[in-house]
């Protein structure tokens, strides 16, 4: 059998690989874009796993929801990249500084 | 009477609003007008307002008109009373102010010439210098009207800001700014031990309410606390030496005196109504006020009274050495807020009251005759290009010796009858520190007398030693300068007498000051009336000093002109004059200590002792220290969108750390 | 080792490894490729939970579409991927700690007791013919139906801020206005000027 | 299967903003640079409505509907008046500023009304979807306007920062409810709370969640270390958004803060309490003190802002209806503020020229002694100087401290905004008694000149009669 605890470590692993994405990753905005969205997944296989568990199905619900605001942000974050790159002719991250202090 | 108090206050305020805001709208003339007319009505009311209190002998009023918040049972309010005291000051502010607003108009008529060429800060300074004054007008109302701690210290504070603002006026001078500075500087120290002292008086009595505390202080006048382990102070002591050291910082007493001569960078009408006639004598009122608590703690009135007699005799020595005609006006307003301190020390504060209110009128006549002779003078104010003006400007001379004589205490003047109550009581007084004060405020008299009439002659009499093109242009100066000058006059001889009877040695303050039994020199000086003081006057010491002073005037000055110069050039008294001209060195010392870096701080805050220092050290030091941290931590603040992200994460797993694991 | 296990087990481990991909790799289409090998196995994942249509919603709309959009962009930004290579390795050994740190205080937590097998048992399969999708259209149209109004406007602010961000009116292009060009007179083209001759210099 | 129908009467202001929105989004397409303005007034004219509808919906009563994800309490109805009020204000502010720089598209209204009705569904939420979506619905629309401006490179920058930091803060707070819902059980708050005071013994689980919760809270709000975002998004904005940014949003993440801290988990109220008194010393000490070191005054306020935050979370750490009382009363006064000191950047800038640098403030006070007055209205208030507004807002909530017995707390505020008090000083100084850089008197429009001396005598007379809307906030508190 499969314990809850199980899926709550995928999530974690998850979650913590994609906050170590957005720090370490200094070159790429799209990959920054695609850390949030792992952080999202990991987010949803612990509603998932415990809507399980539970017995309760607020949790797929929920998941339901994230997958659309996640999909409404991706399509945001993607414009504001467009508008990022036609202004500069880059996406770097390191590149990105010119607001600071 | 509430009505009556609103609109004195009320007034102004509106006049300095409108002249203020709209003064590009209503040009010069509706700025003045305006103004004038505002503070005129003040006056006048406030005239009814002692004629009802002081002379038909009306119940004080004293009454809330606005409760702003109660917090924790404590009220912040806005409130008047008006008792003998607070009315005298209110008609001594509004005259003097009117006739400065008056004298404001001929003075300042062509102020464009003070700016440079094209400057944006010199447009409508005309109706903004109007605007400020009657909002100062408005701002010493308040103060003296309070019938709490939290409006005394909004008036408090308010002339102080309108003091910095007409200080700074002529924004484009340097020397101006500096002055400013220097004023603001040395005025937060003051401030900062007034606020300490509220902050102690709201601690001990809950309350901010005058009458309240005054009623408790007797309960309360056995209470101490420990300010530092070891050391036990009578509450009574603490709350009046800090409001005291508020008081020395308004009423520019030594050793943080060293704003009020800069001051007089300001435009000569500011000079007479706030740093002369009014804004000044504020801390002399608010200890008279405060009599209540001031009267259970000799340790204070010792402190007050010896502040006072340093500031008193000092201050005077330093009006000798000057040419610049309104810093020897300076100085000897300083000199005569010392005799007024004395007189509080000596718990003879209807005799400093009562000085308050005749040096008022002659000393704001003082300098408004310097600013005559300045403006005929084309703005110069170096008395040794000055000489012989008598005969071109008739009532500005007149005046100026009118007040030059109720200045030194010429029996029969309203000086006289002042600084006389004065001399007896501390002659009377058996507080520690009474005989030095004693033999600081005689040989006070000789001093003042020596500068007084070292400036007249100067100024009046002698060779003309300006140049050509200027005396060709000397001639009297127009009404409206004129005038103030003489309504000026007349208070200056006459008001002494009638009211020395009744408001020194009579119970005309017995409801608005306390003087405990033991303290109460006034009566044992026993005079009762005007007459017989000036029989008296003529036999005692302080006449025959001020006579032999205006003498060596008249012979170093008049006689044998080559003579100061060589008395000066003797040895020991080219050190002193040395010593004199470096105003005791107060400057200079702290320049040498703080030297270089912090240069504009450090020179406001050396000047202020021993206190500044360890002030200076500290806050300076404590300033550079936040604007160093400050430097480095925007860099942490690097640009780089993953060191956000990092410092979230660090966030988190600290949060983590400190609530989840620990 | 049950069947379940082995799905589990197989299934968790491409997903760590392809998320490991997405974080580490330079080439951004790469990086999208090993996000959706990330999708495809976590929907395998939610199908051993019984979350059936969330399964197959990832994969459609995830897999189908945002990713698609992900990678469009990638193409149509022309970044140069020569210079993504540069320095990188410098702050590995930093990020594995954040990961790490991460990763063992939230370990640290989902291994509570409270979630083990005895605590919180699986419950009972349920029923081949039992409608996952039903159960959660019912639920969203009734309890949910405010929540789900405002996820539709969470969609139409999307579509608004995009083409706000992104529409421009490109300067340089010429239209043919048909109807214009069909209606045009002879005074709007041509203008007869009458002149001066000139000498031949 | 049965289905109730819901009560739509309390959801009547989001449905009127709704579908106001919606119409706009259509009108505009009908309209040409002329006509643009009929935008601008729905957009008011859909403000003023919801106001009118929000108070006639208002009531001492607390109501739920939709199946208890929405509530309608005394809370809810003050703060969406209050946005509502602010939201007018940045209307007006922004009127010529965005016409200036060609950004009077129907979209910046549509965008913000989205974010408005973001706003409301936060304030209003009742369960942890609906905060999820509200928040959501909030940002998504603030991302899209900062990066309005398409040909200006610090917008973009700061857009895609905020993006990428605001989605990251909101996933951490997705983790933390789904903690929280896998050991309740439940999404919504009234049964949140219930499970939480019966969940027995460790309380691990519960705390782990809370503290991703506050992580989203605390970026909201813009709290130390969470707030890198704040001062390069005021920055980089246009000025019109950053004062939209910094004002109206505070208010939905205070009502975040209360509804997910007082109404979901009033049981971790003493885990709760020590993360926020780390959070506000950070937030009340960073802000003031980098702000000293900042030369452009976007920049500056933001610090400000910053610091502005820790108070507010001062009042809501206390714990007592009086205390969250203070902080909703620091909330308002703070946009109030921020309403003013932003505005007063678009009063001076104009086509062209963005007065961002503290020297653009030079000599104020010779080039329009007036507005030197508003801006000192402003700047003292923010320093919490009396009469002025600010100083009651900070006064209510160190008192709030003081009664909760943490007299160190209120030293370490009082310490901190005291050296703040320098920056606001400093602008002072600058208008007073420097030279002017540029001669000319100052010449806003006719409605700019108004709306900001308003809004700065609005702080002064509130400053002297702050009675009654502290009476309100303790009413809202049911204190």
């Amino acid at each position: 059998m499969i314990a809850l605890s199980d899926y709550l470590t995928v999530g974690a692993i998850l979650f913590g690989l994609s906050m170590a994405g957005v720090f370490i990753n200094r070159k790429n905005v799209i990959i920054l874009l695609m850390c949030i969205e792992l952080m999202l997944l990991a987010v949803n296989i612990n509603f998932i796993a415990f809507s399980y568990f539970l017995g309760d199905s607020a949790g797929q619900v929920f998941v339901f929801f994230i997958l659309t605001v996640a999909a409404a942000e991706a399509a945001i974050g993607l414009a504001i990249l467009v508008v990022l790159f036609r202004n500069r002719r880059t996406i770097n991250v390191a590149e990105l500084d010119s607001l600071k202090g | 009477m509430q009505t009556i108090t609103l609109l004195i206050v009320l007034a102004p305020l509106l006049g300095a609003l409108i002249a203020g805001l709209f003064g590009g709208t209503i040009g010069r003339g509706g700025a003045h007008t305006v103004t004038t007319v505002g503070v005129a009505i003040a006056f006048v009311l406030s005239a009814l307002v002692f004629k009802q209190i002081a002379i038909d002998g009306a119940e004080s009023f004293n009454h809330s008109v606005y409760i702003w918040l109660v917090s924790e049972g404590i009220r912040f309010e806005v409130g008047f009373l008006v008792d003998e005291l607070t009315a005298m000051m209110m008609v001594v502010v509004t005259f003097v102010s009117l006739m400065v607003h008056i004298y404001t108009i001929g003075y300042m008529a062509h102020d464009e010439e003070n700016w440079p060429e094209g400057s944006g800060a010199g447009i409508n300074s005309y109706q903004r210098f109007f605007s400020y004054i009657s909002l100062f007008t408005f701002s010493m109302l308040m103060l003296v009207m309070a019938n709490n701690f939290m409006q005394l210290f909004f008036g408090w504070e308010a002339v102080g800001l309108v003091s910095y603002l007409l200080i700074g006026f002529w924004s484009v001078r340097e020397t101006a700014v500096f002055a400013n500075l220097k004023a603001f500087l040395v005025n937060r120290v003051g401030d900062f031990g007034f606020l300490l002292g509220i902050a102690a008086v709201l601690m001990h009595f809950n309350t901010l309410d005058y009458a309240s505390v005054f009623n408790a202080v007797e309960l309360q006048k056995d209470v101490t606390i420990s300010i530092w382990p070891g050391s036990e102070w009578n509450i009574m002591t603490v709350i009046a030496i800090l409001l005291f050291i508020g008081a020395m910082g308004k009423s520019a007493q030594v050793p943080l005196h060293v704003w009020l001569p800069d001051s007089m960078e300001g435009p000569t009408p500011i000079s007479a109504l706030i740093h002369a006639a009014t804004m000044v004598t504020a801390g002399i009122f608010m200890v008279a006020r405060m009599s209540p608590i001031y009267e259970l703690s000799e340790v204070a009135l010792a402190v007050v009274l010896t502040i006072g007699a340093i500031t008193a005799l000092f201050m005077g020595f330093l009006g000798l050495v000057q040419h610049d005609i309104k810093r020897v006006v300076a100085y000897s307003t300083l000199s005569q807020l010392g005799y007024m301190t004395v007189a509080l020390g000596a718990s003879a504060y209807a005799a400093g009251v009562f000085h308050l209110m005749t040096h008022a009128f002659f000393k704001a006549l003082l300098f408004l005759a310097a600013g005559s002779v300045i403006i005929a003078m084309h703005h110069k104010q170096d008395m040794r290009e000055m000489g012989g003006l008598r005969k071109y400007m008739p009532i500005t001379w007149l005046t100026s010796l009118i007040g030059s004589l109720a200045l030194i205490g010429a029996p029969g003047f309203s000086g006289f009858f002042s600084k006389d109550s004065i001399i007896e009581a501390v002659h009377h007084s058996t507080i520690p520190g009474s005989g030095f004060a004693y033999f600081a405020v005689l040989a006070g008299v000789f001093i003042t007398a020596l500068y007084s009439f070292r400036m007249y002659f100067l100024v009046f009499h002698g060779k003309e030693r300006m140049d050509e093109h200027t005396r060709s242009h000397l001639h009297e100066t127009p009404w409206v300068v004129t005038v103030p000058l003489i309504l000026l006059a007349i208070p200056s001889i006459f008001i002494g007498g009638p009211y020395v009877g009744s408001m020194v040695f009579g119970d005309f303050f017995s409801e608005a000051i306390t003087v405990a039994p033991a303290h109460d020199v006034l009566s044992q000086v026993g005079f009762t009336s005007a007459m017989g003081m000036i029989g008296h006057g003529f036999l005692t010491a302080p006449f025959w000093l001020a006579a032999s002073g205006v003498f060596v005037a008249w012979f170093l000055y008049m006689r044998r002109t080559d003579l100061p110069a060589k008395i000066v050039a003797l040895p020991v008294v080219k050190q002193i004059h040395w010593v004199l001209v470096n105003k005791y060195g107060f400057d200079d010392f702290n320049q040498a200590v703080f030297g270089g870096g912090s240069r504009n701080l450090g020179t406001g805050l050396w000047k202020v002792g021993d206190v500044a220092l360890i002030d200076g050290l500290l806050v300076n030091g404590s300033a550079r220290l936040v604007g160093m941290v400050s430097a480095v931590a925007r860099h942490l603040q690097s640009g780089y969108l993953y060191h956000y992200a990092f410092a979230m994460i660090l966030g988190l797993l600290a949060l983590f750390g400190l609530f989840v694991v620990g | 080792m049950s069947f379940e296990q082995i799905i589990f087990y197989i299934f968790s481990a491409i997903l760590v490894a392809a998320a490991v991909g997405v974080i580490t790799v330079r080439n951004p289409v790469h990086a999208a490729l090993f996000l959706v090998m990330c999708f495809i196995t976590t929907s395998a994942l939610w199908l051993l939970l019984e979350a059936e249509f969330l399964a197959i919603t990832l994969v459609l709309v995830y897999v189908g579409a945002v990713m698609v959009l992900f990678l469009f962009v990638v193409m149509m930004l022309d970044i140069n991927i020569a210079k993504m290579r540069e320095g990188f390795t410098g702050y590995l050994p930093l990020g594995a700690l954040v990961a790490g740190g991460t990763i063992a205080v939230m370990w640290y937590v989902a291994n509570n007791d409270y979630f083990n097998l005895t605590n919180m048992p699986p419950p009972e399969r349920l029923a081949a013919d039992a409608s996952n999708t039903r159960m959660l259209g019912e639920q969203l149209y009734t309890t949910y139906v405010y929540p789900f109004e405002i996820a539709a406007v969470i969609l139409l602010l999307a579509i608004v801020a995009a083409i706000t961000l992104t529409l421009r009116h490109r300067t340089g292009t010429r239209y043919q206005k048909i109807d214009q060009q069909v209606r045009v007179k002879r005074d709007e083209r041509v203008r007869m000027v009458k002149m001066e001759s000139e000498e031949r210099k | 299967m049965n289905f109730d129908m819901p009560n739509f009467l309390p959801a009547m202001p989001e449905m009127f903003v709704l579908g106001m929105t919606s119409l706009i989004l259509i009108i505009d397409l009908f309209l040409n640079e002329r006509t643009r303005v009929v935008s601008y007034l729905l957009a008011q004219a859909t403000l003023v409505g919801a106001f009118i509808l929000s108070l006639s919906l208002y009531s001492g009563n607390a109501e739920l509907s939709f199946s208890d994800t929405f509530v309608l309490d005394p809370m809810a109805g003050v703060l969406k008046m209050a946005v509502y009020a602010t939201v007018f204000m940045v209307f007006l502010y922004s009127h010529s500023y965005l016409r200036e720089r060609g950004l009077f598209r129907g979209e910046f209204f549509v965008l913000a009304l989205f974010g408005v009705l973001g706003m409301m569904v936060l304030i209003s939420a009742h369960s942890f979807l609906t905060i999820y979506l509200g928040l959501e619905l909030m940002s998504l629309a603030l991302y899209a306007m900062v990066a309005m401006q398409r040909d200006s490179r610090t917008a973009s920058e700061a857009a895609m920062k905020y993006f990428i930091l605001g989605a990251m803060a909101s996933a951490m707070l997705l983790y933390g409810m789904s903690m929280l819902y896998g050991v309740t059980g439940t999404l919504e708050l009234t049964e949140l709370s219930r499970a939480v005071q019966q969940t027995q013994g460790d309380r691990l689980l519960l705390v782990f969640g809370l503290v991703f919760l506050l992580v989203g809270v605390a970026f909201k709000l813009g709290a130390v270390p969470f707030h890198m975002w704040v001062p390069d998004v005021y920055h980089g904005a246009p000025t019109a958004v950053t004062l939209f940014i910094s004002t109206a949003p505070k208010l939905a993440g205070f009502a975040m803060l209360m509804r997910l801290m007082v109404d979901g988990l009033p049981g971790l109220q003493p885990q709760w309490h020590d993360i926020l008194v780390l959070l506000a010393v950070l937030s009340i000490g960073v802000g003031n003190v980098v702000a000293i070191a900042q030369t452009n005054i976007k920049r500056m306020l933001a610090y400000s802002g910053i610091s502005h935050a820790g108070f507010l979370l001062l009042g809501v750490l206390s714990g007592t209806p009086e205390g969250y009382a203070a902080g909703m009363f620091y909330a308002i006064v703070y946009t109030i503020m921020g309403l003013g000191g932003f505005g007063m950047v678009i009063l001076m800038s104009r086509a062209g020229f963005e007065a961002e640098q503290l020297e653009d403030y030079k000599g104020l006070n010779q080039r329009s002694p007036w507005f030197a007055l508003m801006m000192l209205f402003i700047m003292f208030s923010m320093a919490g100087v009396p009469p002025f507004i600010g100083f009651w807002a900070k006064l209510a909530v160190l008192q709030a401290v003081v009664s909760a017995n943490l007299m160190w707390l209120a030293a370490v505020a009082v310490i901190f905004s005291v050296i703040g008090a320098f920056f606001y000083l400093r602008v002072i100084k600058l208008m007073y008694f420097d030279q002017a850089r540029e001669q000319g008197s100052l010449k806003p429009g006719a409605d700019l000149a108004v709306v900001l001396s308003a809004n700065a005598i609005g702080i002064l007379a509130l400053g002297a009669f702050p009675g009654a809307l502290m009476a309100l906030c303790l009413q809202a508190m049911g204190a």
